[in-house]
């Protein structure tokens, strides 16, 4: 058991979360997208673990939990729409599924 | 020696996940993520949480990322099919950083409490006893919900994924070449 | 307490012990065995030229394998070519770490305390192994489409599809008999077999469970993706030398670590037998070193007849068509399993 | 008796409206001939009602039919007849003169594809003239005054298909209606002061004298109202426009129509209200000026008029204003009879006119005719006792009832009333004269022979000329032994001002009648030595153009109102509706409009930048909610 500070955890978690929201922004293919989700989502896990290791109850792992079949649910489905985008265009090329727009 | 294994896990895990989110292919940024997930279960193992470190390798490592990878694999796209088209750079690197500067601004001047080492937790912390206890006892309700939630997952990964023989068409194994 | 030094080396011991056994002895005696019985069941001699009985034959298709030319073909995907074997040994190997092969011992006054016969003591062991199982899929996955030709490619999906359905499978006949053991480490299992081994309750269980580790690795009734006639040999076509070597490594491993869960699971470990305990009998298995010895080759012999149920069955039953495959997967195994959860509850309760 | 009185006025009222639904459809079905005669036979059997009422009637009598239900207040308005001297006595001219028009009209209008319509109008004309004489009550008075000013639109512009009598027609109806406006206030004012609207209890409220402050300015109102109604309908100084231009109708209508009856309304309406006239003076001397001014006004503008129809029409109007200037001067009585005998030679000389015209196959222009003493000599005949009549030559009706007004102006002592009266009378006989000769003497200027006109119209002109001269019997004063049988019928309903029974008074009256007859001898010898062998020349004035643009009055109302009410409708039709309603709703709905169209661009479908939004937003919240903790 390694005793370390929650300020630490909490940093690991947000700057994993930085990094997955900056690469949901840059990166340009659907399935790119979906992977940095999962890294956002590994981070929210992260910081629930040590929330819950913080204040000793188990809580946090049940919402850590509950966070795994939400990812698992949506990567599926995100990745048949990706699957389906792929079939209608022909590309997964984000910047040109703008379809649905004012 | 403990402190620096932290550390080298946390400096490992930031660099994994840079590299998940910036390398151009695909393919590999899964693989990264791979890593990526065992450290985070190592880290889990630090904090004491073993169940919930096995459990992340089962289901995200073992059976999530597998879905993507396999999703990378039989699309089989090259380089053009996936990224094409000017993104929103400047607008998210500049974000990024300033949030960043943010979190550390918050972290840094937060309340000393935060800062301390956090104390021994209890010895059944982490064990699969008393994390299923409290799951049934006072989330019950929501454990259900969650089930539901996946099978309606599942149906619409069936519908989406379901394509009529008539239509199904075969030029994408053709004309493949180079893949990501 | 003991001095720590001793512990380290007494678990340096146990890994070198049991992986010098797993990779260096049973890997080369299944592979002679395999081909001995092959030779036998078809009505012919199998390989008796290399050292008595031609054991020596396997060393020397090691050798042979080690010293061939590292040949990588051209237009296959070199970096994730040479990764793919990789990822198929190390989930296989990292799944020793946690099977007890013995009951905690003293080893005859090494220890004060005794000590488990376990690499690595995870109270969550059984869950490991199965996670463990579910990687060995991107090694495949990932060899098929390396080596970037048709036939591998639908090998690697033939092969991982199975994996993973099959895992299920498994998955649900473990979950039942985590229930009538009421715990996920492996000795706590084994310990609670004393009395009667969960074969007999668990017995649809162990139905579900048997031909779900065949199709866990890709074995005879199940070894579509590698069937000569159709896919030629499946995803390691174009892998040649140390790197098939490793592929026929891991799945040997593989084996060795699902029958040793089978047994720890249903046939009791290294308990004698079902109602005779080795205390009945006089053995002191925990504290004299003749007795854990003796418990642990009782262990290896129930795990050596589940090898050789492997071999046999591999040169006995016919392949299974793809969508048989897949239909046995989901159709039939997955609801026996959850409908044997739900007799293993009711047994439970009302036992 | 009540019974009969009741269903002899029915009759005589109903019949004309029946009439006029019936004709409208019988034209073409039952042919003209049949048509003409049994539209006249109704009005003479209206005629012969109305004459059997006034033998029965001694004083007055009311006829009640149904009650309307009046709006508002629970005051019931009963629709009745009020059948007195005043009512009977214009009743009896209305079919009298009604029913030898329509026989005059057979003639004239044969052959005309209209036939039929002009009957019904006429008829309806007629139902419309006897409801306003008769009705007691003011609703049904404007009831009838309303009927009225329709026919009269409709049979001015009854040739529509031509764009000139159809404006005509128009004007004619906006005119009226302007004067109608007069009317209405006239009745509001009078229901605010005395609360009822009915004639009887009016005048009984107006006579029992107890009158407050109050009622007496709302009565001054009223009457202010009944001036303008009366001006608009008689086509007195401010609303007299339409009357020349109404002569776009045909003949008999013009006769019927804008001599005898409707312009005769206005006088008619002063006469019943009297009492509430003497209850303010200044409205009188108002009535009185505005007859005297309109009269001059008229016959200097007749002289000058080349067209034989014009020229009637503005001496109709100089008569008209010497009615008004009797009944200022409160001498009722007067005014009525010249009301009467005007109503004999005006239709008369309006007819010989028509037949003049119908001679000349429509020609109307005074200039192309001349010598038709020989061709149509009883229309000559019975022109010449017209203008005689109208000239006011003794034996004539005309000189008795002028001279009745002339004495009664003379003796009010107003001295610039009576010399515009008497210049006035000497100018009428002047352009009568004028037009006399013009159509009947000197060569023949018209290229076409002239041919006398059918029985039926000629037949009516003699009876009209024996009514213009006999006419004057009606009234012979008492200073010269007659029986003033009119004065004293019409004196049990209205106060005549009395000018006084003594010896010099009878001295008097002969100087002046003597004076008054040589005057429009006189006068027709200028016209006869003026225009015996006329050419083409006129006169070469520079007033002469003013005078013969009718000084210009058409053109200055046409300017000055017409233009502006132009110009502010199109003002606030333009500026105020589209500009402002308009323009604030539009406006509104243009800046929504641009506003959505900004945020429309927002969303821009790419999913990058929602999630940069997002992210935007946890950020702004991390921070706000950092800073407020």
């Amino acid at each position: 058991m390694v005793d370390v500070s929650i300020a630490q955890l909490l940093f690991v978690s947000f700057a994993i979360f930085s990094i997955g929201a900056g690469g949901f922004l840059i990166r340009k293919n659907a399935i790119s997208l979906l992977i940095c989700l999962e890294l956002m989502l590994n981070a929210v896990n992260i910081a629930f673990v040590s929330f819950s290791r913080l204040h000793n109850n188990e809580s946090g792992t049940v919402l850590y939990f509950f966070v795994i079949t939400v990812a698992a649910c949506e990567t599926a489905v995100g990745l048949a729409i990706v699957l389906n985008l792929f079939r209608l265009k022909k590309n997964i090329r984000i910047q040109e599924a703008n379809a649905l727009r004012g | 020696m403990m402190e620096f294994a932290f550390y080298l896990v946390a400096g490992l895990m930031l660099l994994s996940a840079g590299l998940v989110a910036f390398r151009p292919k695909p393919i590999e940024s899964a693989l990264w993520l791979i890593l990526h997930f065992f450290l985070t279960s190592t880290l889990y193992v630090f904090i004491g949480a073993d169940f919930v470190a096995v459990v992340q390798l089962l289901v995200y490592a073992g059976a999530i990322v597998v879905l993507i990878t396999f999703v990378i694999l039989l699309l089989n796209l090259n380089p053009q099919e996936i990224s094409g088209g000017e993104s929103i750079r400047w607008t998210s690197t500049v974000l990024f950083l300033c949030s960043l500067g943010a979190v550390l601004f918050c972290l840094h001047i937060s309340t000393p409490s935060l800062l301390e080492k956090m104390p021994a937790p209890g010895s059944s912390f982490g064990s699969i006893e008393a994390f299923s206890r409290t799951m049934i006892q006072n989330y019950s309700w929501s454990f259900e919900v969650a089930g539901f939630l996946l099978l309606l997952a599942l149906i619409g990964v069936g519908l989406l994924a379901y394509r009529r023989p008539s239509t199904r068409d075969h030029s994408n194994i053709e004309n493949k070449s180079e893949a990501a | 307490m003991e001095d720590t030094t001793i512990l380290w080396l007494f678990l340096l011991g146990k890994i070198v012990l049991f992986f010098s056994v797993v990779f260096g002895a049973v890997a080369p005696i299944m592979i002679w065995v395999e081909r001995r019985v092959a030779g036998l069941v078809q009505d012919r001699y199998g390989p008796n030229r290399v050292g008595p009985f031609g054991l020596l034959q396997s060393l020397a298709d090691g050798i042979k394998l080690i010293l061939k030319e590292p040949l990588i073909p051209q237009g296959v995907r070199k970096p994730y070519y040479l990764l793919a074997p990789i990822l198929a040994v190390v989930p296989a190997a990292l799944s020793f770490a946690v099977i007890p092969f013995g009951p905690p011992t003293t080893l005859g006054g090494m220890f004060e305390t005794p000590q488990r016969l376990q690499i690595a003591n995870l109270n969550v062991g059984l869950i490991f192994v199965m996670t463990v199982t579910s990687l060995s899929v991107y090694g495949v996955a990932l060899a098929g489409w390396a080596s970037n030709n048709k036939f591998s490619v639908m090998g690697a999906l033939r092969a991982s599809a199975q994996m993973i359905s099959y895992e299920l499978a498994a998955g649900l006949a473990i979950v039942s008999i985590i229930m009538l053991s009421g715990s996920v480490d492996l000795m706590r299992i084994v310990e609670s077999q004393a009395g009667l081994w969960h074969i007999f309750p668990g017995f649809l269980a162990f139905l579900v469970f048997l031909p779900a580790i065949y199709a866990e690795t890709n074995r005879t009734p199940f070894d579509l993706p590698e069937a000569e006639a159709e896919l030629v040999v499946g995803y390691h076509t174009e892998y040649s030398g140390i790197k098939f070597g490793l592929f026929f490594l891991s799945e040997y491993s593989i084996m060795t670590t699902v029958s040793a869960i089978a047994v720890l699971l249903f046939f009791g470990g290294w308990n004698l037998l079902p109602g005779l305990n080795w205390a009945d009998i006089g053995i002191d298995i925990q504290n004299s070193m003749i007795g854990t010895l003796i418990a642990v080759s009782w262990f290896a012999a129930k795990v050596a007849f589940f090898l050789f149920l492997f071999v046999w069955v591999r040169w006995t039953l016919p392949r299974f068509r793809y969508d048989q495959l897949m239909g046995l997967g989901w159709k039939t195994l997955l609801p026996i399993a959850i409908f044997n959860i739900l007799i293993i509850a009711g047994f439970m309760v009302f036992a | 008796m009540d019974a009969s009185l009741k269903i002899l006025s029915g009759v005589a009222v109903i019949l004309p409206l029946l009439g006029s639904c019936i004709w409208f459809w019988a034209k073409n079905k039952i042919g003209e001939k049949i048509t003409g005669l049994a539209a006249t036979g109704t009005l003479v059997i209206s005629f012969i009602c109305c004459l059997t009422l006034f033998w029965q009637i001694e004083s007055s009598a009311r006829v009640e039919f149904f009650s309307w239900i009046w709006m508002g207040s629970s005051e019931l308005v009963n629709f009745s007849f009020l059948l007195d001297p005043l009512s009977l006595a214009l009743g009896l001219i209305v079919t009298g003169v009604g029913s030898l028009i329509h026989l005059y009209a057979t003639g004239y209008m044969h052959g005309d594809e209209g036939f039929g319509r002009f009957f019904s109008y006429l008829n309806l004309f007629i139902f419309a003239m006897l409801m306003l004489i008769w009705s007691d009550s003011m609703p049904g008075i404007f009831m009838g005054w309303e009927g009225v000013g329709l026919c009269s639109y409709l049979l001015i512009s009854f040739w529509f298909s031509d764009e000139a009598n159809a404006t005509a027609g128009k004007k004619a109806f906006i005119v009226n209606r302007v004067g109608d406006f007069g009317f209405l206030v006239a009745m509001f004012c009078i229901f605010k002061a005395f609360g009822t609207l009915s004639i009887p209890e009016v005048l009984a409220i107006v006579n029992s004298g107890n009158l407050d402050i109050v009622q007496v300015g709302w009565t001054q109102w009223a009457c202010l109202g009944l001036v303008l109604g009366a001006a608009g309908k008689s086509a007195q100084i401010p609303l007299y426009v339409w009357l020349p231009d109404a002569m776009a109708g045909p003949t008999p209508v013009s006769a019927l129509i804008h001599a005898a009856t409707m312009v005769t309304a206005g006088v008619y309406l002063c006469c019943r209200l009297q009492p509430l006239f003497f209850l303010n003076p200044g409205v009188m001397e108002l009535i009185a000026y505005i007859g005297g001014l309109t009269a001059l006004f008229a016959a200097s503008i007749a002289i000058f008029q080349n067209d034989i129809k014009k020229v009637l029409a503005y001496s109709t109007i100089s008569q008209l204003g010497y009615m008004f200037l009797a009944v200022g001067l409160a001498a009722p009585v007067a005014a009525y009879f010249h009301l009467m005998t005007h109503a004999f030679f005006k239709a008369l000389l309006f007819l010989g006119a028509g037949s003049v015209i119908h001679g000349l196959h429509h020609e109307q222009d005074m200039r192309k005719m001349g010598g038709l003493r020989k061709q149509m000599p009883i229309t000559f005949w019975t022109m010449t006792i017209g203008v005689l009549a109208i000239a006011g030559t003794p034996p004539f009706a005309g000189f008795f009832s002028k001279d009745e007004i002339l004495h009664i102006v003379s003796g009010s002592h107003r001295g610039l009333l009576s010399n515009i009266a008497f210049v006035t009378a000497f100018m009428t006989a002047f352009y009568m004269g004028r037009l006399w000769i013009m159509t009947f003497f000197g060569k023949s200027r018209g290229h076409r022979e002239a041919h006398e006109s059918p029985w039926s119209m000629t037949a009516v002109l003699c009876v009209l000329a024996a009514l213009s001269a006999f006419g004057g019997l009606l009234n012979w004063p008492e200073l010269w032994g007659g029986n003033a049988w009119l004065e004293h019928y019409l004196g049990q309903v209205v106060t005549q001002m009395d000018v006084g029974h003594g010896a010099d008074a009878l001295e008097d009256s002969l100087k002046l009648a003597g004076f008054s007859s040589l005057m429009g001898l006189g006068a027709l010898g200028l016209a006869w030595w003026k225009y015996r062998d006329y050419q083409t020349q006129d006169f070469r004035s520079p007033a002469f153009n003013l005078f013969k643009n009718k000084y210009y009055i058409d053109e200055f109302y046409d300017a000055v109102i017409v233009r502006n009410l132009k110009r502010s409708g199109e003002f606030l039709w333009k500026v105020v509706d589209q500009g402002i309603l308009d323009g604030t709703l539009n406006g509104l709905a243009y800046q929504a409009k641009k506003t959505s169209e900004r945020f429309r661009r927002l969303q821009n479908g790419l999913l990058q930048g929602y999630a940069l939004w997002i992210w935007l937003g946890v950020l702004i919240l991390m921070i706000s909610a950092w800073s407020v903790r």
